[in-house]
C-alpha cells in the first residue's frame, strides 16, 4: 500500500518522470541501437566523401570526420554508455557497500584504517587516479569500467559507513540488538533497508557522474579506442572542427547532457520519495 | 523475604568526553555507584531530572551499554559477565521498553513483522504459530488486528508505544524496564496507558523498573522508588514514606516544585535555586550541594554514601 | 480593567496535501490588561495555532482565515497593515515566549547579539529617523546614545530574571547556556520592549519540573510587578493551576470553556473538562483517561468535536456547535448539558 | 582554544593522509607499462646508456626500496626531477600552481557570488517561475560535461562573437610575477593592460567551472534556507516584529551556509576535477594540464608530485572551509 | 616584433639536448652551425664556416672558421668553441649527437689553429656534411662557467643561450615560450626590415592558432595544419598562406619482425587495403601528393616511375590468402593529438575488418609511442606517422628506417634484410652521388615492393603568415622558422 502511494508520489513528481523518460530512452537507443539507426554499418564505416555534413534529411545529426553518419553513432554509443555507467557503478556498489556497512557497523582500528584509506582515495579528483590507472592498463572500455570503480568504491564506503553509523545510534536499531539480533540480522534486515535509498539516490546521481567521468577520459583519450562511438571520444574528435562543424560536437554533448540529466533528475525525485526524513515530516498526522 | 530478581551492585556507567585528536578530555559519570534490589513483581520507580542518568541506569542493566565496574544479577546469574550468547537467553527474560517507542520500531517494517522479530530471534516458532501468539499479545495491548499492516509513522503516539510493549512481551519477560513511558503524552492518554501497565502486571506477572521525571505518575504507578541526582540515587525507600517524609533536600524541592491543584501555590515561595551542574564538570563532594540551603562546608569535602535508616536510604549528612 | 485582547470568531484552518484542516473553529478569547489568562489543552488541539495567529506570523502561503476578528486595543490585527503591525504591534506592545527554549535562539550568533538586535529595533526608546526605513535593514544604524541605554536596560532585567553575571551571559553563545538560563533570557526579551501583552507558548514543557517552578514564579511576579498581561498556553493543568488568573480551555481547536482559575478547578462544567481533570494521577492510584482518540482536523466531527468521546452526547450535540453559555463571574461553557455546580 | 586545537588535529592529520596518498599513488604510477627511462633518454640511447640510467633513477631497485627512497625524497620536498622536462618537479608545479588557483579562486569566488543570493531567493519565492527556472539552470549545470561546455563556450564567445580569448592564460608573459597570480599580480603592479588580459583570459574557464559548482551551492543554499526558515529561531524573530530583510539575510543565511561551507570544499574538489579537463581545453597552463601531460608522457615522478601537490591542495582547502564553518558555526568541532 | 604560434612546448632551450622538428625555431633562431640550409629544395650555405675540405678517403673534415664572428656576450666564436660544442653533443649523447656518435669519437676533433677545425671520422660517411648544420656552436666559456656538476652545463642552457645566433634570448619561460631580441652585430648582417623581436609561444591548440593568426594576434604559424584549417585560413584577408613541397612522407611503419606482419603477402595484403584515394582527396581534400615509396618524391633517390600500391580489396584477399601463418588482431598505435594519424588508422582498419583482419587502435603521446617503438618488443605491430627532414640526403628516408644500424633509434621496422642493408651502408660509405643514387632507389623500390611500410603521401608545406610578413625562406629543415630573413612589408 504504502508502496503503490510511493509509484503515485513517484508519478507526480514532474521532474522524477522526466527522469526517467530520459534514462528509458538511453536504454531503448542502446538496445535498438541496431533496429533505430538510420546506417548501422556507419559505426564502422567510412564515406570519406560525405565527411562533416551538416544535418539533413539523410544524416539527421550531420556526419563526422569520417563521413558516417552521427545519429547512428550516437544510438550505438548508448551502449558504451551504459555499459561503462552500469558495470563500473554496479562493481564500487557490489565492492563498497558491504566494506561501509561492515566497518560502520564494527568501529574499531581496522575500520577507522580502512576509512583513512578510503579517504586518502576521496582527497585526491577521481578523475586524476582514474587517468593514472586508466592510462596504465591502456584505453579500452574495459579498462575504463576497471578504473572507474577502483576509484569509486571509497566513496560508497564512506557513504554507506557514515549512514550505518548514525542508523547505529537510531533507537530501533539499538532494540533490535537489545532484543537480542544477531549483527548479520541487524545489518541485513535493519540497517541496509534503512540507507537503500540513500544508496539509490547516490547510485542514481553518481551514474551521471561516472557518465560526466568516462566521458571525460574518453574525452582525453583515454577511453575506448576508435571506431568505438563513445561520446566523449566524438567531442574530441570534433574539437578540431569546432567553428565549420557545429552539429559535429553538438549532438554527442547533449546526448551526455541528457543521458546524465536523466539519472540527476531521477536520482533528486527518488530523493523527495524515498528520504524518511522528508517522508515523515509530510507523512505525520 | 523474598530473593531479588534482580540486583545491581556499585554499578559505573562513564562516559569519555573527547576532545580533538580524540583525547579524552573528561567523563560524564552517567550511573556512578548505584546499587539497589528488585522484587519480584514490585514496581520500582526511578525519578531524577533531565540528564541524571535514568535512561543510561536502564540499558547497563539490559546490556546495551558495558559497565564501567559495578556487578548485575539476574536471577542468580552475574550477567555483565556474559558473552553474547549468554546474553541473549537474558534478553528473552529482561526487556527494555524504549523512551520514545515510535522510534524504536524499524520505520520500514510493518508493525507486524516488528512483532514477528522476537520470536524469529528467540524462538523456533513457525509462522502460524508466531502469529497466533502476536495476535493475542496484541489484544492484551488493545490494539485491533488490523494495525499489523501498518508502518509504524501511520499510528498516533499512544499507538506506538502499545506496539513496543507488545513486542516486548511476545517473548513472556520476567522483568521490563520502561524508560518514561508516558513522557510526551496527554493526560488523558497516559491514564489509559498507565492502567494498561497495571493490567498487563497482573496477567502476564511482569516487574517493572519504572523510570521517569513525573513524581505524580510515580506516586501513583510504583511501590518503591529510587531518586537520582547526577548518576547517583540520593534517595531510596517506599513510596509513600518518600512522598510523606522525604530526607534528601533533592527529594524535597522535587516534591516541593510540582503544582498541587487545589492546594497551596509552589511557585509563590519555591526556595531551590539554581540549576543542575554540568554532568561533566561536577563539583566535588556532594553533588547536590551547589544548590543545598543546607550545605556546609563537609559537604564539598566528602561525599555521602547512600546509608539506610529503616525501610528508607539516604545519602545526606543532614537527612530530614 | 479593559479588554486588552479580544479574539472573536476566529476560524482558520490550513491547505494540506491531504486537504483542508480546520484547526480553529470560531474560537473566543478576551484578555485584560495585567490578567494571565491560561490557555490549556491536549496536544494538537490548536493552541499554538491560536497564538501565532494573534501573533500574526502562521505560514502565509497555507494558511486559510475563514473568519473572525483579532481586536488589540480596539484594532483589528487582522486587517491592520502588515507593516504597521509589524512595526508597532509585533515584538512591541505584544511579545512572545516560545514554547523551546532549545531552538528558539539562533545557534550561530551569540546571545548578546539576539538581545542587543531586538532593543535595536523594538526598544521603547527608539528614535528612528525618517530615512532609516528606505536603507536595507541590515545597514540600519544602530545610535550609541540608544545603544548604551537599551544595554543598561538589558543588564538591569537580567538581573531581575535572576541570570547571574549578565554581562558574561550576554557573550555566550546558546549552546553555551542551559535551558533554564535560555528561557529566563527568552523571558527577559519578551519584557524588554515594555508590552502590553506576552503571549507564552508553554514556556517550561521543555524543562524539568524545580526549573518550572522556578520559571513560572517569575512569570508570575513580572507580570503583575509590571502590569503586563500574559497569554500562556499549556497542556498541563498543574502549570495553569500555578499561575493563572483565568482559564480557557479548548478541544480540537474549539473553545470549550472558560473560568476564573479557582472556579475552573473547583467547579468544571464541561463534560471535557471534568474527565481532564480526573485523568490527572493521584496518589490512590485512579486516572481515568478519556477513551477514543483526538479527532483528525482534515475531517473533525460535526457540531461540538468532543461529541464522539462525550458520555453526555446527545443528537443536537452532533448537528450544530453548542453557542456560549454564561455561568456567572465570568465563568462560561460551550454545551448542551454541562455538570452544574450544586448551587 | 577549541578551535586552534581544531585545526591542530587537522594539521595533525594532514601527514598520514599524505603519506598515504603518496603510497596509493607511487602503487598506481609503478605499473604504468611504458618504460619512464626509455622516455627520458629519447630516440638515441642504447641499451646500455638506458640500463645505466636505470641504475642511476633507481629504478632497478625492489619496489618497497624505490617507495623508501621516494619517501625519503617526499619528506624532504624533493620530488625529483621530471624525466621528460628534465626539471625538478616541485619547481614545474610551483611555476604552475598559482595558474590553478587563480583558476579555482575565481571559480569558487564566481559561483559563491551566483550561487549564494540565487539560491536565497529561490528558496524565498519557492515554486515560483524564477525558483523553477533557478532549478531547472543548476539542475542542467551538473549535468553538461565540462569539457564541452568549455567547447561551446569558446565556440560562441571566442569564435564567432570573438569577445574573449579562445585561450591561455594572458597574451604574452604577463605582469612581472610577485605572486604568480596575473590578476593580483598586475594589480600590484597597476598594469592595466595585463589586468585586462589576464581578465579577459579567465572569464571563460572560470565561468565554465563555476557552474557546475554555482549550481551546487544554489541548491544547497535553497535548501539550506528551506530548512532554516521554517525553524523555530526564525519563527522567533518573526514573531517579534523584526525586519523580514534582515532576519533573511542576517540570520537565516548564516545558518543556511553551514551546509553550503561545507559543501564549499567538496566543490573545490570537484573543480580541481574538472579543471584537469578545462584546463587542457583551454590551454591553461596550470597544473591540470601539467598532469594530464605527464600522464600521458608516463612520467612517474611528475604524476605523484602532482597528486602529492593536489591532495595537499584538497586537505589544506578543506581544512580552511573547517576554519571558515568553525568561525559560522560556534557550536564546536564536527 | 614578431609573434608565432607554436604547437608544442619549448621546455628546453639546450639546442645539444633537442632535435625534434616541433621546437626547432628555438636552434635555428639562437643558435648558428657551421653550415646552414635554406630554401626549398634546400641548398647548404657557409655559416659560421666559411669553406671545409675533405680528405680523399671522406674520413677528414676540415672546416674554415669565418672570422670576427661575436657572440652575444661580445667574445669571439673560435674553433675551441666548436670543439667544446662536438665534445658536449657527443658526452651528453642527446638530440643530434646520434648523428654523430657512431662516426666521430670524443676528443678526436682537433683544432690546427684558432680559425680551423678538423674532424676525423671513423669512417666515411656521406651524410656527413648534411649533418653539418646540427652541430650548433655553444660559447664555451660562457657554459663551462655555468658547468655544474659535470652536467656540460645542462641545466643552465635549458634555460639560457650563449651563441652566436640571429637573436638573444630576452625571456623565457617554459609554459609560455620565449622572446628573442635582435642580436644586431650578427656576422651574417641584417635586411633593413628585419624583425627587432621574434616572440615564438606555446600554442597547443590548432583552433587557436588558426584564431589567433585571424585575428592578428599572431602572425604565424606551423605550416603542417590539417587541411581544413588552412581552407579556413585562405578566407580570412589577413592571413597569407605559402604552399611549397615539403619532404615529410607519411607512412605506417610495420614492424616486420612479427609475425604473421613478417610475412611479405600479410603485409601486402594491408597495403592494398588502404584507401589512398579516400585519405589523401577526400580527407586530406587533394593537399597533399601520393608519395608510393619511402623516398619524398622531390629528392633524388625516388624512383620516378615507382608504382606504389592502390587501394583493391580483392588483390589483398588474394595476397591474404597466401599467408600461411595464423591471422591475429593487429595493435595500430596513433600519435594523440594528430587526428590524422587516427583517422589514418580507422581507415585501415574499417578496410582491414572487410578482409578479415582485425585492427586495434591505441592513441599515446608521440613521446610514449616512440619509447615503445624503439623498443622491438613493446613495438606497436604499426604505427602512422610522418618522416620528417633532419638532413636532406635520401638516407634520412629510406636509409634510417631499413638499415639495420638504426634498430631501435630510427628504424622501427626491425626489418632483416641483408641486401637492403648492404646497400644502405654502401651508399653512406661511398661520395658519389650517383652510385648513391642508384643504391637508394634500388632500395626504395624493394622497401616499396616488399611492402616493409605503407607509404602513403608527401606533405605539402603551407605556411600561414599574416599577410604583411614577407622574406619568408622555407626550408624543409627548421620548417619556415628561421626568421632572420623574415620582416614586416
Ligand atoms: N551514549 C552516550 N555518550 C555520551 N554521553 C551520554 C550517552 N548517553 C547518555 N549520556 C550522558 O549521560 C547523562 C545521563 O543521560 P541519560 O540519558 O541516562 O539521562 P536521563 O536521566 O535518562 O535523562 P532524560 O530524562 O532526559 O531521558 C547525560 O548527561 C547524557 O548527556
Ligand atoms: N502549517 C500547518 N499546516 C497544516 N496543519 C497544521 C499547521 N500548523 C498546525 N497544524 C495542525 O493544526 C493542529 C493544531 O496545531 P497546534 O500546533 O496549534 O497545536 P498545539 O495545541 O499547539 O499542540 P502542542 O501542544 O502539541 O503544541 C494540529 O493538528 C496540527 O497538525
Ligand atoms: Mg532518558
Ligand atoms: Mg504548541
Amino acid at each position: 500500500m504504502a508502496w503503490r502511494r510511493a509509484v503515485q508520489r513517484f508519478l507526480r513528481d514532474r521532474a522524477a518522470t522526466l527522469g526517467t523518460a530520459l534514462i528509458l530512452l538511453l536504454i531503448v537507443a542502446a538496445v535498438f541501437a541496431p533496429i533505430l539507426s538510420p546506417f548501422p554499418s556507419d559505426v564502422a564505416d567510412f564515406h570519406t566523401a560525405h565527411r562533416l555534413r551538416p544535418p539533413d534529411s539523410i544524416n539527421w545529426l550531420g556526419t563526422d570526420r569520417m563521413g558516417s553518419d552521427l545519429l547512428s553513432r550516437i544510438l550505438f554509443g548508448a551502449r558504451i554508455t551504459i555499459a561503462i555507467a552500469f558495470i563500473a557503478v554496479g562493481t564500487a556498489l557490489v565492492v563498497g557497500v558491504p566494506i561501509g556497512l561492515v566497518a560502520g557497523y564494527y568501529g574499531g582500528w581496522a575500520s577507522n584504517l580502512l576509512m583513512r584509506v578510503s579517504d586518502i582515495f576521496l582527497a585526491v579528483p577521481q578523475i586524476v587516479l582514474a587517468i593514472a590507472i586508466a592510462q596504465t592498463l591502456g584505453p579500452s572500455i574495459e579498462n575504463v569500467i576497471l578504473a572507474l570503480s577502483i576509484t569509486y568504491w571509497p566513496f560508497w564506503t564512506r557513504l554507506v559507513y557514515a549512514e550505518t553509523r548514525s542508523l547505529k545510534n537510531e533507537v530501533f536499531v539499538e532494540s533490535a540488538i537489545a532484543l537480542g539480533a544477531s549483527p548479520w540480522r541487524v545489518m541485513v534486515l535493519h540497517i541496509l533497508p534503512n540507507i537503500a535509498s540513500a544508496i539509490i539516490v547516490r547510485t542514481s546521481i553518481g551514474m551521471g557522474v561516472t557518465i560526466l567521468t568516462a566521458a571525460a577520459l574518453g574525452f582525453l583519450g583515454l577511453g575506448a579506442p576508435p571506431p568505438a562511438p563513445e561520446w566523449g571520444r566524438m567531442i574530441a574528435e570534433s574539437r578540431e572542427f569546432l567553428p565549420e562543424a557545429w552539429w559535429y560536437a553538438t549532438a554527442p554533448g547533449i546526448a551526455i547532457f541528457m543521458v546524465v540529466m536523466g539519472f540527476n533528475l531521477l536520482g533528486d525525485g527518488l530523493r523527495d520519495i524515498l528520504d524518511p526524513r522528508i517522508r515523515r515530516g509530510i507523512g505525520a498526522k | 523475604m523474598t530473593e531479588a530478581i534482580l540486583s545491581v551492585r556499585n554499578l559505573r556507567r562513564h562516559f569519555a568526553v573527547r576532545g580533538p585528536f580524540n583525547r579524552r578530555i573528561g567523563s560524564i559519570k552517567a550511573v556512578d555507584d548505584v546499587s539497589f534490589d528488585l522484587m519480584p513483581g514490585e514496581i520500582f520507580g526511578l525519578v531524577g531530572e533531565s540528564g541524571c542518568g535514568k535512561s543510561t541506569l536502564g540499558k547497563t542493566i539490559m546490556g546495551i551499554h558495558r559497565p564501567n565496574g559495578g556487578e548485575i544479577w539476574f536471577g542468580g546469574q552475574q550477567i555483565d559477565l556474559l558473552l553474547a550468547a549468554g546474553q541473549r537467553a537474558v534478553r528473552r527474560n529482561l526487556q527494555y521498553a524504549y523512551q520514545d517507542p515510535g522510534a524504536s520500531l524499524d520505520p520500514r517494517w510493518k508493525i507486524g513483522r516488528s512483532l514477528h522479530e522476537p520470536l524469529i530471534i528467540h524462538t523456533a516458532l513457525d509462522q502460524a504459530e508466531r502469529e497466533a501468539g502476536i495476535r493475542k499479545i496484541l489484544e492484551a495491548v488493545g490494539l485491533p488486528g488490523t494495525h499489523l499492516d501498518l508502518y509504524p509513522h501511520e499510528i498516533s503516539g499512544g499507538q506506538q508505544r502499545r506496539v513496543g510493549l507488545a513486542r516486548i512481551l511476545t517473548l513472556h519477560p520476567k522483568v521490563v524496564i520502561l524508560d518514561e513511558p508516558t513522557s510526551g503524552l496527554d493526560v488523558s492518554v497516559q491514564a489509559t496507558v498507565l492502567s494498561l501497565f497495571r493490567s498487563l502486571r497482573e496477567t502476564f506477572q511482569l516487574t517493572y523498573i519504572f523510570i521517569s521525571h513525573d513524581l505524580a505518575v510515580i506516586r501513583m504507578m510504583c511501590s518503591r522508588v529510587a531518586v537520582m541526582y547526577l548518576g547517583r540515587i540520593v534517595e531510596m525507600g517506599p513510596t509513600d514514606v518518600i512522598f510523606d517524609r522525604p530526607q534528601h533536600p533533592y527529594t524535597k524541592s522535587l516534591l516541593a516544585a510540582i503544582p498541587k491543584i487545589g492546594g497551596v501555590r509552589v511557585t509563590r515561595d519555591f526556595w531551590l535555586r539554581g540549576e543542575p551542574p554540568d554532568p561533566g564538570n561536577l563539583p566535588s563532594g556532594c553533588r547536590f550541594r551547589t544548590r543545598c540551603p543546607k550545605a556546609v562546608d563537609r559537604c564539598a569535602r566528602e561525599e555521602p554514601a547512600l546509608e539506610a535508616t529503616g525501610c528508607q536510604s539516604v545519602a545526606c549528612f543532614f537527612p530530614g | 480593567m479593559t479588554t486588552l485582547l479580544a479574539v472573536e470568531d476566529l476560524s482558520l484552518g490550513f491547505a494540506t496535501e491531504a486537504g483542508f484542516a480546520s484547526v480553529l473553529d470560531r474560537v473566543n478569547l478576551s484578555i485584560e490588561r495585567g490578567q494571565v489568562l491560561g490557555l490549556v489543552g491536549e496536544s494538537g488541539c490548536g493552541k499554538t495555532t491560536l497564538a501565532s495567529a494573534i501573533l500574526g506570523v502562521l505560514p502565509r502561503h497555507s494558511v486559510r482565515i475563514a473568519g473572525g476578528r483579532i481586536l488589540f486595543q480596539g484594532r483589528d490585527l487582522l486587517t491592520a497593515g502588515p507593516a504597521f503591525v509589524n512595526q508597532t504591534i509585533r515584538g512591541r506592545a505584544i511579545t512572545f515566549v516560545p514554547q523551546d527554549p532549545f531552538t528558539s535562539f539562533n545557534p550561530v550568533f551569540t546571545v548578546g547579539a539576539q538581545v542587543m538586535e531586538i532593543m535595536k529595533w523594538k526598544s521603547p526608546r527608539r528614535a528612528a529617523p525618517d530615512w532609516v526605513g528606505r536603507l536595507p535593514a541590515f545597514l540600519a544604524p544602530y545610535p550609541s546614545p540608544q545603544r548604551r541605554s537599551d544595554r543598561e536596560a538589558v543588564l538591569e532585567l537580567l538581573d531581575a530574571v535572576q541570570l547571574p553575571r549578565p554581562a558574561q551571559l550576554l557573550r555566550k553563545y546558546p549552546h553555551e547556556l542551559s535551558g533554564g538560563q535560555r528561557q529566563r533570557l527568552m523571558i527577559a526579551m519578551a519584557l524588554l520592549p515594555g508590552p502590553d501583552l506576552v503571549i507564552a507558548d508553554e514556556p517550561t514543557t521543555a524543562l524539568d519540573v524545580t526549573i518550572q517552578a522556578q520559571i513560572l514564579g517569575l512569570i508570575r511576579r513580572l507580570a503583575s510587578e509590571r502590569n503586563v498581561a500574559v497569554l500562556l498556553t499549556t497542556h498541563d493543568l498543574g502549570t495553569a493551576y500555578e499561575i493563572c488568573d483565568a482559564v480557557n480551555v479548548m478541544y480540537a481547536g474549539q473553545d470549550v470553556e472558560s473560568a476564573p482559575v479557582d472556579k475552573f478547578f473547583a467547579a468544571p462544567a464541561h463534560p471535557y473538562t471534568t474527565k481532564l481533570l480526573a485523568s490527572l494521577p493521584r496518589a490512590d492510584g485512579s486516572a481515568t483517561g478519556i477513551p477514543g482518540e483526538v479527532p483528525v482536523m482534515i475531517a473533525p466531527p460535526s457540531g461540538c468535536r468532543f461529541h464522539p468521546r462525550c458520555d453526555r452526547a446527545a443528537e443536537q450535540c452532533r448537528t450544530a456547535r453548542p453557542s456560549v453559555e454564561q455561568l456567572g463571574g465570568g465563568h462560561w461553557v460551550r454545551c448542551y448539558r454541562p455538570h452544574r455546580a450544586a448551587p | 582554544m577549541r578551535r586552534l586545537e581544531m585545526i591542530l588535529s587537522r594539521l595533525v592529520w594532514f601527514v598520514p593522509t599524505l603519506a598515504g596518498l603518496v603510497v596509493i599513488v607511487f602503487l598506481i604510477s609503478n605499473v604504468i607499462p611504458t618504460d619512464p627511462v626509455r622516455v627520458a633518454l629519447g630516440e638515441n640511447a642504447t641499451l646500455a646508456q638506458v640500463e645505466a640510467m636505470r641504475v642511476k633513477l633507481g629504478y632497478d631497485k625492489p619496489l618497497a626500496v624505490q617507495l623508501a627512497r621516494h619517501f625519503r625524497d617526499v619528506l624532504s620536498g624533493n620530488l625529483g626531477t621530471s624525466i621528460y622536462s628534465q626539471r625538478p618537479i616541485s619547481e614545474d608545479l610551483a611555476k604552475r600552481l598559482p595558474a590553478t588557483l587563480e583558476l579555482t579562486l575565481v571559480a569558487i569566488a564566481l559561483s559563491i557570488a551566483l550561487g549564494i543570493p540565487l539560491g536565497v531567493v529561490s528558496a524565498l519565492k519557492r515554486n515560483s517561475l524564477l525558483d523553477h527556472a533557478v532549478r531547472v539552470v543548476s539542475v542542467s549545470g551538473l549535468a553538461i560535461a565540462a569539457f564541452w561546455l568549455a567547447m561551446q563556450l569558446q565556440f560562441l564567445f571566442a569564435m564567432k562573437l570573438g569577445a574573449a580569448p579562445l585561450n591561455s592564460r594572458i597574451d604574452g608573459f604577463g605582469p612581472e610575477p610577485i605572486t604568480g597570480l596575473f590578476i593580483v599580480d598586475s594589480l600590484l603592479s597597476w598594469d592595466m593592460e595585463s589586468l585586462g588580459s589576464a581578465l579577459s583570459h579567465i572569464a571563460l574557464p572560470a565561468l565554465t567551472l563555476a557552474l557546475p559548482a554555482a549550481a551546487t551551492i544554489v541548491r544547497f543554499t535553497r535548501a539550506g534556507v528551506l530548512e532554516v526558515i521554517n525553524s523555530n529561531y526564525v519563527l522567533y524573530q518573526r514573531a517579534m516584529g523584526m525586519p523580514p530583510g534582515l532576519v533573511v539575510w542576517k540570520y537565516v543565511l548564516r545558518n543556511a551556509l553551514i551546509s553550503t561551507v561545507t559543501q564549499i570544499g567538496l566543490i573545490f574538489g570537484v573543480l580541481l576535477t574538472n579543471a584537469v579537463v578545462i584546463e587542457t581545453v583551454f590551454d591553461w597552463p596550470g597544473l591540470g594540464t601539467f598532469a594530464v601531460q605527464s600522464i600521458l608522457q608516463s612520467d612517474h615522478k611528475a604524476i605523484i608530485g602532482f597528486t602529492i601537490w593536489t591532495g595537499a591542495l584538497i586537505v589544506i582547502f578543506n581544512l580552511l572551509v573547517d576554519i571558515a564553518h568553525s568561525i559560522i558555526d560556534p557550536r564546536g568541532t564536527r | 616584433k614578431y609573434v608565432h604560434a607554436n604547437n608544442s612546448g619549448y621546455d628546453n632551450l639546450d639546442p645539444h639536448a633537442i632535435f625534434d622538428v616541433g621546437r626547432a625555431a628555438s636552434r635555428i633562431n639562437f643558435y648558428d652551425g657551421l653550415y646552414r640550409w635554406v630554401d626549398n629544395p634546400p641548398k647548404l650555405i657557409p655559416w659560421l664556416a666559411e669553406s671545409h675540405k675533405s680528405s680523399a678517403d671522406g674520413k677528414s673534415w676540415t672546416f674554415n672558421l669565418r672570422k670576427g664572428v661575436k657572440f652575444h656576450d661580445g667574445s669571439e666564436m673560435t674553433a675551441a668553441d666548436v670543439i667544446y660544442s662536438i665534445e658536449r653533443m657527443l658526452a651528453t649523447k642527446k638530440g643530434a649527437s646520434s648523428l654523430f656518435m657512431p662516426i666521430i669519437d670524443p676528443g678526436t676533433t682537433k683544432a690546427p689553429d684558432k680559425y680551423t677545425v678538423v674532424f676525423a671520422l671513423k669512417e666515411s660517411s656521406a651524410i656527413f656534411l648534411a649533418t653539418v648544420p646540427e652541430i650548433l656552436v655553444v660559447n664555451a666559456k660562457l657554459v663551462k662557467q655555468n658547468e655544474k656538476d659535470g652536467d656540460w652545463g645542462a641545466a643552465w642552457l635549458a634555460k639560457n643561450v650563449a651563441s652566436t645566433g640571429s637573436y638573444k634570448l630576452k625571456r623565457y619561460d617554459p609554459a609560455i615560450g620565449f622572446v628573442g631580441e635582435r642580436f644586431k652585430e650578427h656576422f651574417a648582417g641584417w635586411g633593413p626590415k628585419a624583425f627587432d623581436e621574434i616572440e615564438f609561444r606555446t600554442v597547443l591548440e590548432t583552433n587557436t592558432r588558426v584564431q589567433g593568426l585571424m585575428k592578428g594576434d599572431f602572425h604565424g604559424t606551423d605550416g603542417y595544419l590539417p587541411y581544413d584549417q588552412i581552407l579556413r585560413l585562405k578566407q580570412a584577408k589577413n592571413v597569407q598562406i605559402f604552399e611549397q613541397e615539403s619532404m615529410r612522407v607519411f607512412y605506417f611503419s610495420i614492424h616486420n619482425d612479427r609475425p604473421p606482419l613478417n610475412d611479405v603477402h600479410f603485409r601486402r595484403a594491408l597495403a592494398y587495403a588502404f584507401d589512398y584515394n579516400g585519405f589523401i582527396n577526400d580527407i586530406l581534400k587533394g593537399a597533399v601528393a601520393r608519395n608510393p615509396g619511402p623516398n619524398p618524391n622531390n629528392l633524388w633517390g625516388a624512383p620516378k616511375d615507382l608504382q606504389g600500391f592502390t587501394y583493391d580489396l580483392d588483390k589483398a584477399k588474394a595476397e591474404l590468402a597466401q599467408v600461411k601463418q595464423p591471422l591475429r588482431p593487429i595493435t595500430i598505435g596513433t600519435l594523440a593529438g594528430f587526428s590524422e594519424t587516427e583517422q589514418a588508422a580507422t581507415l585501415l582498419q574499417n578496410a582491414a575488418s572487410k578482409i578479415g583482419v582485425e585492427v586495434k587502435i591505441e592513441s599515446a603521446p608521440w613521446q610514449v609511442v616512440q619509447s615503445r617503438m624503439q623498443d622491438r618488443d613493446k613495438n606497436y605491430d604499426m604505427v602512422p606517422l610522418w618522416k620528417s627532414t633532419y638532413y636532406v640526403d635520401p638516407n634520412n628516408w629510406v636509409g634510417e628506417l631499413y638499415g639495420s644500424r638504426y634498430y631501435g633509434t630510427r628504424n622501427y621496422s626491425y626489418n632483416k634484410d641483408d641486401e637492403l642493408d648492404k646497400w644502405i651502408n654502401d651508399a653512406l660509405a661511398i661520395n658519389d652521388e650517383e652510385k648513391r643514387r642508384d643504391l637508394y632507389e634500388k632500395a626504395a623500390r624493394k622497401v616499396t615492393e616488399q611492402a616493409m611500410g605503407i607509404f602513403v603521401y608527401n606533405t605539402k608545406w603551407y605556411g600561414p603568415y599574416a599577410a604583411n610578413v614577407g622574406g619568408i625562406r622555407f626550408c624543409p629543415i627548421g620548417s619556415g622558422q628561421d626568421m632572420r630573413w623574415a620582416y614586416f612589408k
